[in-house]
């Protein structure tokens, strides 16, 4: 059959909790990065989803999916930069490492 | 064509700065002392510039608009980051890749216009991460220190996290109205389920940027491990930025959904302040103690946009030129004495006023501004917001802010105390700083008595809104 | 007269002070800037009696208005009363004579005297003001000088005392703060005009919440029971000069508010709440003087019984009748200057015998006489001794409030009037351990007062005995400010 | 018409002898200060002699009737357009009177003092003060509004302080003057209420207006104010009750009398003016001032201050039968006498034969003013010479001492109410007064007057006589001239001022009153007096057992009299251990631990709740976006489900 908006909705919804779950599980920053981008991709596919089945007249979801991307690629890059000199300094990319700032 | 040199001047001017520092860097041959002078000559060049030539107007239909408050704006945070350029002097000097840290400062600057100026969703998503993703890259610059890479580790995560819920947010509004132009969006919203849930993740992000409660959590622990530059810049210019487009946004682009974002301001000022101020009594670190009471002014800011758009825009916009100057000025006064001696604890500060008076009192002057003590502008600042704010005709809101005033003040006066009244044996020794650095100091503790007194200031901002 | 000289002269006395080195300087610029303000003020006397001599009943005189904020409806509006040109050569006597009496302060001269200067400079613009606003402004421009006084140049507990004042009275204007801006925006006209307020009919249910608002905050600048702690603690540990500005004008600013804003622009909420201010004010009347007894240290005996004494002020205004406005203001100069002195007094004892508890002096008459007189004169000043001003302040008060016919006023002036037995014993108490009996043998070799005490001291009994001598000129000066006060409750 | 240049000078002169030796004398005068008050003091004297000769016999009648003169009048204080201080001068005979009086007495205790305070090292000071005092009491009396009597009423008061307390090293001296400031001035707020109550309703606080208003039974202000009922009585009558406590006060009338035996720790010389003859009796002169009202309006005020002075008489004699220190005798007599004066108020009536009582009363005050200033001035030599105020320490002086034997003498035969010494003749008339009109009162009277010459003769006796020769061998005289003329004046006083018709003129509404002399009558009396004086010679004379045996017959009532019947010690309980434990010392608790106790609870309280929402702040990136969603979805859920 014929895959609905509600579908799409329904996986893009599903990837972003997952992202969001990874995010807020997972100890290795890499990983928690990863699952950022499950996140910004889930809100790709809503701005696809929308485009096609709603305003297919206008491509704007279209544009902004390709701009996020790209913007997702940016941040990644200095998010690993940042890790890999948090590593200099810590010797670990373990989230539990990085607690000394609080309270 | 000339339309466009026009509009966008502050933009191309500061690509302009960006790319020559470019070619300096490549070139390498110039010393960090020239360096910095000829940038912060640049710097004042182009925030003198940003008063000629300014013109309302739109380009690329309606993606870029400006205006003279949006000009006004844009001069605040370029006076801003040519007074970090001057204030932090003892820090630049002695950093080995001072190019690059202007680069991405004045990257994210740029960012911040095209953040005020923007006129789209998209715009607006693309120049939020170039005014975000460069500070936490600022934020990383004390190479060996760990808390400075912890810290960028939590800015860069946490705000990629939020700029995940607010596309989601505005995937959302697409979703909802169709389009993601700011003109078009408030003639399709009607204020369902969907849009609400939309607005508020999409208002998540600047919560998170503005670090209101409970999106705050991040603040403290970057201020306190990034290089106090970068911090300041943090605190006051991509605040000061987030700040002036959220006004636009809910005033223009969510007017619909007014009833809605008041009593939500209402609840998250509130909070904002009492968590600001509770957290801010127990600190230390005089980084931290800035960080939660900057919170606490987020707060009054809240207090402020929650009134008429006419007099929230105008005290809002005020109350940033005043913090820029006071904090500042007290930012600049904990990095004159963090470079020297590593101190950053207010018990650090105690009889400080024996061996440094000047930089003592203007520490005090700073910090009465930041708590709202005549005749300094913050008085004027602060009272503006609450009067703004108090249109609306609640009490017990005003009342709320009113008090929180007085806890605010109890822990400013902390640091008064510590400086003046308390006895220590072994004080600070004397520090000497920079003559620019101490000729910024004495403007900004010039704006902070002035620019309340003189009231045409104000009267200008509100003759542009 | 132009009145912003009364705001520019501290201003530029301040300025300069700022510019100066050497501390010898730094006294004179000061003692001739205070010195300037006492002219100035006798000058806006007689220039005010000249206008109603001439027939001027205008209730303000020497309007002056200029733009400031218009977009908020704030004009920088001074102008005079009879009550403000009370207040204000109260607040020149006590000046001069702070500056004067803390002529051998040491640490941080150039500091302490921009401070004082500058707490003057918010007295009097408070006093002069037309404009909500701008009186909001100067009333917490006098907030901070003192917080510093207290902790840089204090004793004692100074720390404690210092923030317990800052904020109770910052609370305090945060309250006022509140009540303004209920006002601001009740009246319909978005103005901050006292003048204008006045006009229009503030309605009654905006009234209600703003009058309590608006009192409590001034009350607790002149020691409102319950919120009167930071009383005592704020002017024992202050520095001679400090504690006098504190009791002298400071808590001057919070009658003068209750009445002049509270009382002035709300009389119907004024009405309702008459009786709790009473009851508030007799409570404070008598628990101050009984606290007082039980006090061992010259400096908390004077500040608990002012709380005893702004008692009456605060009666007076309660009581809502011309006599007893008239006589809370005469209290408000007569407090301010009989504890000014008071202040100073102490002050010199505590110079020469280091002590201020009671009970480690005595028979120091023999050896600082003049000192000692004084300490006489004041005690009997504060004790209502005809002659010297307590007496016309208190008589004033109890006159007018023995005006209503109803027997809870009466029972409340018949307290009232009891604390006067109190006071005597308080202070005979007090006043005789030290100057009478054996003296001590450790003080045999103290010095008399020096001129610059003895000037002090001369230049406020002048004035005590001004008004305890002759007091239809304040009464004629005060009066009518009082009958528009007045004539809005009808 | 009287001049009135002339009177102020009457009563400012007195004022500039103060203010003058007050700033400058230690400077400059030294020892002539002395000379310059008496000078002044002189001057006024004189004045005051001169405008009772005017008033009396020149001007002061018209028709028939004494006029209440107003020469000078000054409004001092407006308080609302009825009513005002005014600083005036009344021309009555009793105000004039009293000019006399105090004037004379005040310059007899200045000569005196020239003597007697010789080398004192304050002695401008002192004389400072008594300028001041004169001044006041001069004001007092000739005030012509009640505030203005309120306000000298205040400066007496004080001036009596400083006099008592003018030996200020000795403790008991401090302590004595802070007991006479403090009680009379609890009884002025009696008075200053009275005021307050009698100013609402007479609707003025002029005198003569003011007994108008309450005096004639159709004005208005006399309705209300009888109508307007407090616990039973009108308003005037508890307005004129007040008034008397604080008269009371100043007069030393029980239960307000426990100040004057201790005023006499002052020199001798003020406690002959101020606690003899002027101040004391200002009490007397105020009830007197307002007699009209009292015996119109208000009768059972008067019969208050009636019972209030018969007692105080009769308990004051008693006590004083008992006392060592010469100077309490005496205080104690000067009690007693006020007694009589004030029951002399207390049982007349206003108007005609009626007002012999009041006329009584002023005579007895005049001629008492003479000779208890006379005594007085003798017990102050006496004590000049021997060096203590204990009888034990006197006897047989009266070789050693002739003059001050022979006018003290005079003195203690006047008071005794011999005839024709001055006493007897105004006793006489306050008998006659009381025995006309009030039978119970005239009993204890005359109980009062034996018990009177009793122990004014064992005074009399202890000093002069009961040993033969004093053990003081050196014989340093008795004091020069300047002691000895003025007890030589008061002692013709006291002989000849009986002779004066007072009658003719001072009288309760000014009218001529034949004043009588009724043999029968005064036979009772005068023979009690005389047994008085034998018993107490019999007793005292010579040394012998006698008084220890009649002592030791009622020991408890004398030990109870000796100690005053212990009326200090229940004041010394009620204020220590009331006020202060009960009121004082819980106000200052709860002022530190409750008020301020608060106070720092909230800010202890922020500090608490502060520290204890730290570990939101826990440092874990992670946890940070959990409460990032969760705050999102919480709002979003607020404001679609709840708060639409």
């Amino acid at each position: 059959m014929q895959p609905g908006l509600y579908h799409i909705l329904f996986i893009s919804t599903a990837l972003f909790f997952i992202g969001v779950y990874g995010f807020f599980t997972r100890r290795n920053l890499v990983t928690m990065l990863m699952s950022v981008e499950l996140i910004l991709n889930s809100v790709n596919l809503n701005f696809i989803a929308f485009n096609k089945y709603l305003w297919f007249d206008k491509m704007d979801g279209l544009f902004f999916t390709i701009f996020i991307i790209a913007i997702a690629a940016a941040e990644a890059a200095v998010a690993i930069a940042i890790i890999i000199n948090l590593y200099r300094s810590h010797n670990s990319i373990d989230v539990e490492q990085t607690e000394e700032l609080r309270y | 064509m000339n339309d466009f040199l026009t509009l966008m001047k502050p933009e191309l001017v500061l690509t302009g700065i960006i790319f020559l520092l470019l070619f300096i860097k490549i070139g390498k041959g110039i010393s960090n002392e020239h360096l910095l002078l000829l940038l912060q000559v640049l710097l004042l060049l182009n925030f003198l510039a940003g008063f000629f030539y300014n013109k309302p107007g739109s380009l690329f239909d309606g993606m870029y608009l400006t205006t003279g408050l949006i000009v006004l704006q844009k001069n605040i945070l370029n006076l801003a980051v040519y007074l970090i350029s001057l204030l932090f002097a003892n820090w630049f000097k002695r950093l080995q890749h001072m190019p690059e840290f202007f680069m991405l400062m004045l990257c994210a600057l740029l960012g911040m216009f095209f953040l005020i100026s923007s006129g789209n969703l998209l715009m607006f998503f693309l120049s939020l991460e170039l005014a975000t993703i460069p500070v936490a890259a600022m934020a990383n610059f004390d190479l060996d220190k760990k808390r400075s890479s912890e810290g960028a580790m939590k800015m860069i995560l946490s705000s990629a996290f939020s700029s995940g819920i607010m596309l989601f947010g505005i995937s959302l509004i697409y979703g909802a109205t169709g389009t993601i132009n700011f003109t078009e969006i408030p003639l399709q919203l009607h204020g369902s389920t969907l849009e609400v849930l939309a607005f508020i993740f999409f208002f998540a992000a600047f919560a998170f940027k503005l670090s209101i409660v409970p999106f705050h959590l991040w603040t403290a622990d970057v201020y306190e491990g990034s290089p106090m530059a970068a911090t300041s810049f943090l605190s006051v210019v991509s605040k000061g930025a987030v700040a002036f487009i959220f006004l636009s946004v809910l005033y223009k682009v969510f007017l619909p959904l007014q009833v809605l974002w008041y009593n939500l301001l209402v609840i998250v000022s509130v909070a904002t302040m009492v968590i600001g101020n509770l957290f801010a009594l127990r600190q230390q670190n005089i980084k931290r103690f800035l960080a939660f009471s900057s919170i606490a002014q987020v707060g009054f800011i809240l207090v402020g946009i929650s009134g008429s758009s006419m007099q929230g825009t105008s005290s809002v916009v005020f109350f940033i030129l005043v913090y820029v100057f006071s904090n500042l000025a007290a930012f600049a006064v904990a990095d004159a004495i963090a470079t020297k001696t590593d101190a950053e604890e207010i018990d650090d500060y105690r009889g400080m006023n024996k061996t440094n008076p000047f930089l003592s009192w203007v520490l005090a002057l700073a910090l009465f501004s930041l708590a709202g003590i005549p005749p300094t502008a913050g008085f004027f600042g602060k009272l503006f917001l609450l009067t703004a704010g108090a249109s609306k005709g609640s009490y017990l809101f005003i009342i709320i802010a009113a008090l929180n005033m007085i806890i605010s003040l109890y822990y400013y006066l902390r640091v008064i105390r510590a400086v003046f009244m308390e006895k220590n044996e072994n004080p600070i020794e004397k520090i000497t700083i920079e003559p620019s650095t101490k000729l910024a100091l004495i403007f900004c503790s010039a704006g902070i008595v002035l620019i309340g007194l003189l009231s045409w200031i104000y009267d200008y901002i509100q003759s542009l809104v | 007269m132009n009145l912003s000289l009364l705001i520019l002269i501290p201003l530029l006395t301040a300025i300069l002070l700022l510019l100066l080195r050497n501390a010898t300087q730094v006294k004179w610029v000061a003692l001739a800037g205070s010195a300037l303000q006492l002219v100035l003020a006798f000058v806006l006397l007689y220039n005010f009696r000249q206008q109603r001599i001439e027939g001027n009943t205008a209730q303000i005189l020497f309007e002056t208005s200029y733009n400031w904020f218009p977009s908020w409806g704030i004009s920088f509006h001074l102008g005079v009363d009879g009550i403000s040109v009370a207040m204000i050569l109260l607040t020149a006597f006590v000046v001069i004579a702070g500056v004067l009496v803390s002529w051998n302060v040491t640490k941080m001269t150039k500091e302490f005297f921009f401070m004082l200067i500058l707490l003057s400079l918010g007295a009097y613009g408070f006093f002069i003001s037309l404009d909500l606003f701008i009186l909001f402004f100067f009333l917490e421009i006098a907030v901070i000088p003192k917080y510093l006084l207290i902790g840089i140049w204090g004793s004692g507990k100074k720390e404690y005392s210092a923030n317990k004042l800052a904020l109770m009275l910052m609370g305090g204007s945060a309250l006022v703060l509140v009540g303004l801006l209920g006002t601001y925006f009740s009246g319909g006209v978005h103005s901050f005009d006292l003048l204008k307020l006045s006009q229009l009919q503030i309605p009654v249910q905006t009234q209600m919440i703003c009058f309590p608002l608006l009192f409590v905050g001034f009350g607790v600048f002149t020691a409102l029971f319950p919120f009167h702690t930071w009383v005592p603690d704020g002017h024992s540990s202050a520095p001679t000069a400090g504690s006098m500005f504190l009791a002298g004008i400071s808590m001057k600013l919070g009658g003068y508010g209750c009445l002049r804003i509270a009382t002035y622009l709300m009389p119907q909420a004024a009405k309702e709440y008459a009786t709790i201010i009473i009851v508030l004010s007799v409570i404070a009347i008598l628990y101050g003087a009984f606290a007082t007894m039980m006090q061992k240290d010259l400096k908390y005996i004077n500040a608990y019984s002012s709380i005893s004494h702004c008692g009456f002020v605060l009666l007076g205004i309660g009581m809502l009748t011309k006599t007893a406005i008239t006589g809370a203001v005469l209290q408000m100069v007569s407090h301010g200057l009989m504890t000014a002195l008071f202040f100073a007094v102490i002050g010199m004892i505590y110079e020469r015998t280091h002590t201020r508890q009671v009970s480690e002096m005595s028979g120091l008459l023999k050896k600082i006489p003049f000192v000692i007189t004084l300490l006489f004169i004041v005690g009997l000043c504060s004790l209502g001794l005809p002659g010297l001003s307590g007496f016309v302040a208190e008589m004033t008060v109890f006159m007018g409030s023995w005006q209503h016919p109803d027997t809870f006023s009466r029972a409340a002036t018949v307290l009232a009037c009891l604390s006067i037995v109190v006071t005597a014993v308080y202070i005979l108490r007090a006043v005789t351990k030290v100057a009478m009996g054996p003296l001590t043998e450790s003080f045999e070799q103290l010095k008399d007062a020096a001129w610059n005490e003895k000037l002090a001291a001369i230049i406020l009994l002048a004035a005590i005995l001004a008004v305890g001598l002759a007091p239809n000129w304040l009464i004629n000066l005060v009066s009518p400010g009082a009958e528009i006060i007045m004539q809005k409750m009808q | 018409m009287p001049n009135t240049t002339l009177i102020l000078l009457i009563i400012l002169l007195p004022l500039a002898g103060f203010v003058m030796l007050g700033i400058f004398g230690r400077k400059y005068f030294g020892n002539t200060s002395g000379v310059i008050a008496t000078s002044l003091l002189l001057l006024s004297t004189a004045l005051a002699f001169y405008t009772a000769y005017g008033y009396f016999f020149k001007y002061g009648k018209v028709d028939g009737m004494y006029q209440k003169l107003v020469p000078f009048k000054y409004t001092w204080l407006q308080f609302s357009p009825g009513l005002s201080i005014d600083m005036g001068i009344i021309i009555d005979p009793v105000s004039v009177m009293m000019l006399v009086v105090v004037t004379f007495v005040s310059l007899m205790v200045h000569v005196f003092s020239l003597g007697y305070m010789k080398s004192d090292e304050r002695f401008p000071t002192y004389y400072a003060f008594l300028g001041l005092f004169t001044f006041s009491m001069l004001g007092l009396v000739v005030s012509s509004n009640i505030f203005q009597i309120y306000f000298f009423w205040e400066l007496v008061g004080v001036s009596s302080f400083l006099l008592i307390g003018y030996h200020y090293d000795k403790p008991s001296a401090v302590a004595a003057c802070k007991k006479a400031f403090i009680v009379t001035r609890f009884a002025d707020v009696g008075f200053l209420i009275g005021i307050l109550v009698l100013s609402y309703s007479s609707g003025t606080l002029d005198f003569n207006t003011l007994i108008a208003n309450l005096t004639s039974p159709q004005t208005n202000e006399y309705k209300n104010a009888i109508a307007a009922s407090f616990l039973g009585m009108s308003a005037l009558t508890w307005g004129l009750i007040l008034v008397f406590i604080g008269a009371a006060g100043k007069s030393a009338m029980f239960p307000l009398h426990i100040w004057l035996p201790d005023a006499m720790e002052g020199p001798t010389p003020v406690s002959a003016l101020i606690h003899a003859a002027t101040m004391v009796v200002a009490g007397v002169f105020l009830v007197a001032r307002l007699f009209p009202v009292y015996a119109i309006a208000a009768p059972s005020a008067l019969n208050l201050v009636a019972y209030v002075g018969a007692f105080s008489a009769l308990f004051a004699a008693v006590i004083a039968c008992t006392q060592t220190d010469i100077k309490r005798v005496l205080a104690y007599s000067t009690m007693s006498q006020i007694g009589y004066m004030m029951f002399a108020l207390g049982v007349s009536k206003y108007g005609g034969e009626n007002g012999l009582g009041y006329t009584a009363s002023m005579f007895h005050l005049f001629t008492h003013a003479m000779f208890k200033a006379l005594l007085f001035l003798g017990a102050g030599a006496v004590i000049h010479f021997v060096h203590s105020n204990e009888m034990k320490d006197m006897g047989g002086l009266r070789k050693l001492m002739p003059i001050t034997h022979l006018t003290f003498l005079i003195g203690c035969l006047a008071i005794a109410g011999v005839p024709p010494f001055a006493g007897f003749f105004s006793k006489e008339e306050i008998l006659l007064a009381a025995y006309q009109h009030n039978q119970g009162i005239y009993w204890i009277a005359l109980i009062t007057s034996a018990l009177t010459a009793f122990y004014m003769f064992r005074l009399y006796f202890k000093i002069f006589w009961n040993r033969e020769h004093h053990p003081l061998h050196e014989h340093h005289g008795e004091g020069g001239f300047s002691m000895m003329m003025p007890l030589v004046l008061l002692a013709i006083g006291a002989a000849v001022a009986g002779f004066i018709p007072f009658g003719h003129f001072v009288s309760s509404d000014g009218t001529r009153l034949n004043t009588g002399f009724h043999l029968q009558f005064s036979i009772a009396p005068v023979a009690l007096g005389l047994a008085g004086i034998f018993i107490a010679m019999w007793m005292y004379k010579k040394q012998n057992a006698i008084p220890g045996k009649v002592a030791a017959s009622l020991n408890g009532f004398y030990k109870a009299a000796y100690h005053k019947f212990y009326i200090d010690e229940v004041y010394h309980f009620i204020t220590k251990k009331i006020i202060f434990n009960l009121i004082g010392r819980p106000a200052a608790w709860f002022d530190k631990y409750i008020v301020d106790g608060l106070v720092n609870a909230t800010g202890n309280g922020t500090e608490d709740f502060s520290a204890t929402i730290k570990k939101f702040q826990s440092g874990k990136v992670q946890s940070y976006a959990i409460y990032f969603l969760a705050g999102a979805i919480g709002l979003a859920l607020l404001f679609i489900y709840i708060w639409k």
